[in-house]
């Protein structure tokens, strides 16, 4: 099983995001979450990182979305948006899960 | 599935507490497991009993009290990042001289071990942070 | 106290919910609307996701204080300097913001806009004319 | 000259309420004026008496507490801040119903009036923050 | 009178001295304490930008240098070192106080 | 308890002293060595910056806990992985770092370098075979 890492820090206001990507292995998945949610949004200077991340399934947690007035339509092709019932799922699912706070 | 839950940050602060709290509940009520609850660093900040937020906000402390009561929780509070912060229960009011406390009964204070072997015991370590 | 007037600017740099530092930032400068102070405030960097507009946290179970930002001009707060470079670096654009208005009592109560898009360039020269700049 | 001085950090977690602690002692020691020390956000967790750091550091609490009687700072816990974080004084128990208070006597809870009023009646506001 | 910027984190970890770069005008001055020494550091990914700001006078706090091991010599020539009581001055001396927390 | 031994990963990515963090976290190493697990600790980001050596605390007045790095090995936690690429982004070599050792039991107490200066992409590898990551 794959793991799963998780940020929650805007892409603009710290390196976090990029350091996740950076260090993510192909096969593995990446739940952006809090302000991580950002790096999921289409059209920003940062849109790159998240496309050409290899073989990496993103995820990113709706109710965070909602509550930042960003709509689904505004979320990068490809990226799954979830409930917290899938990120307990997505949990369980890999192997282990790594916090970059 | 039996998850521990690591909590670095204080109420209100940081979003950290809140995603961890919505995070856990929602795994309880999936059924599984939650083996312990550590409150470490400023999330220690979590377990007074003397916060009163605005009427239309939720009550982080309670709330997590509420949830611990509901599945009998273990909610741990770290001993040394409590003492740095002033979080105290009878115990440390004794040890420390202190003429007041502030822990909510629903959680107790504990040593950092209680951290380790919840990462030991359980299969899936969360990390919630800054 | 007869003090002079002073040119108070908020600068507003952290995106909402994640942090507190957005909504307490903002009940000072409600609090500090009753100063009779010269008040602006600034969004810019993570900011400007402050004033996104349809914002809905029933789901986080976190208090929505975005609607507060439609109190200000009530509050003769009416000067919102957002910088243009961070709304673009972000995918954003004006019409993605909160429509945020204020009544010009000189003007028969005339309806106008509080915010205003400015380059990094106006904002820096904006920030160099304040009296005092509070960051949160 | 005259300094506000703004601490947005609780204690530990963060470096702000030590540098800022150092630029207020230096600036006192240097002649100049400290109308207040406003603490807002988790800063407001540096004003609780209940704090026990190990021996060999510094007690950030105590610290400014030295420093105010000192010099006779102003040293002012934002009311609001306060509630959502636990940080209570005799009146602030007795409004919410709290059985305990921990705030150290050499500090008081006031309003965010107070933040205001010191950026006016001083030359220049300092914010020491994460 | 010209502004003083400050900045207290590390341009690795947040974006807060760039965004300060990117704001402050010449003639200027930003001091770099607490984890913004990092930004006052020789040979760095980063050191370019310091580098590269025209007319900005930079110091940096020696006590935060010294705390993290870094020495005077790793310090980017022009950028001058700074007690707490430069720092107090520092603060007197320019009109206002901008804080890039 | 008759648990298996599971491969324990420490990530340190936030420098000392701006934030409690890396302190609060070697506290964690230390407890956590009784617990006879199989222990690593990473240093990437700004977590190179922990394990620099002459820190000197004593203007800032905060407590220098830079020498209990040096105790990691007499507690058996061995094994400190340094990436290559967050050392040099910061100007850093080894050089720069502690010089921090452990005795192995099994060849006659023979003194060990516990730092291992790996690859970004060595890391990678290095942090998928672990079954528990801790952050701070």
């Amino acid at each position: 099983m794959s793991e799963l890492h998780t940020v929650n820090k805007s892409p603009f206001e710290k390196s976090s995001f990029a350091s996740c990507l950076e260090h993510v292995l192909e096969g593995s998945a990446v739940l952006l979450y809090e302000d991580g949610i950002y790096a999921a949004t289409k059209g920003t200077a940062v849109e790159g990182k998240l496309k050409s991340a290899q073989g990496v399934k993103f995820y990113v947690l709706g109710p965070d979305l909602k509550a930042r007035g960003l709509g689904e339509d505004r979320v990068i092709d490809g990226v799954e948006i979830v409930d917290y019932e899938a990120f307990v799922d997505l949990a369980a699912e890999h192997s282990k899960v790594v916090a970059w706070v | 599935m039996k998850f521990a839950i690591q909590i670095n940050e204080g109420p209100y602060q940081h979003q950290a507490s809140d995603s961890a709290y919505l995070f856990t509940k929602t795994a309880l009520e999936k059924g599984h497991e939650i083996f312990r609850v550590f409150f470490y660093h400023d999330g220690v900040n979590n377990g007074t009993r003397l916060t009163t937020p605005p009427q239309d906000d939720r009550h982080v402390v309670n709330r997590w009290a509420e949830l611990g009561e509901k599945y009998d929780l273990d909610l741990v509070v770290c001993v040394a990042a409590a003492q740095r912060r002033g979080i105290v229960d009878d115990g440390e009011a004794e040890r420390n001289g202190k003429d007041a406390t502030n822990i909510h009964p629903r959680f107790r204070i504990s040593g950092l071990g209680q951290l380790v072997e919840a990462a030991i015991q359980s299969e899936r370590l969360m990390v919630f942070g800054d | 106290m007869s003090e002079a007037i002073k040119k108070f600017l908020y600068l507003n740099r952290r995106a909402p919910y994640g942090t507190i530092y957005a909504w307490e930032s903002l009940e000072v400068v409600l609090i500090g609307a009753a100063f009779d102070q010269d008040v602006s405030l600034a969004f810019l960097d993570d900011g400007v996701y402050q004033i996104v507009k349809g914002q809905d946290t029933a789901a986080i179970e976190m208090k929505n204080f975005s609607p507060t930002y439609a109190a200000l001009g009530d509050y003769d707060v009416t000067k919102l300097y957002v910088e243009k470079e961070s709304l673009e670096e972000r995918g954003l654009t004006i019409d993605d913001l909160m429509d945020l208005k204020w009544e010009d009592e000189d003007e028969d109560w005339a309806e106008k806009d509080s915010i205003k898009v400015v380059s990094r360039f106006e904002l820096a020269r904006i920030m160099e004319g304040q009296d005092v700049v509070f960051s949160f």
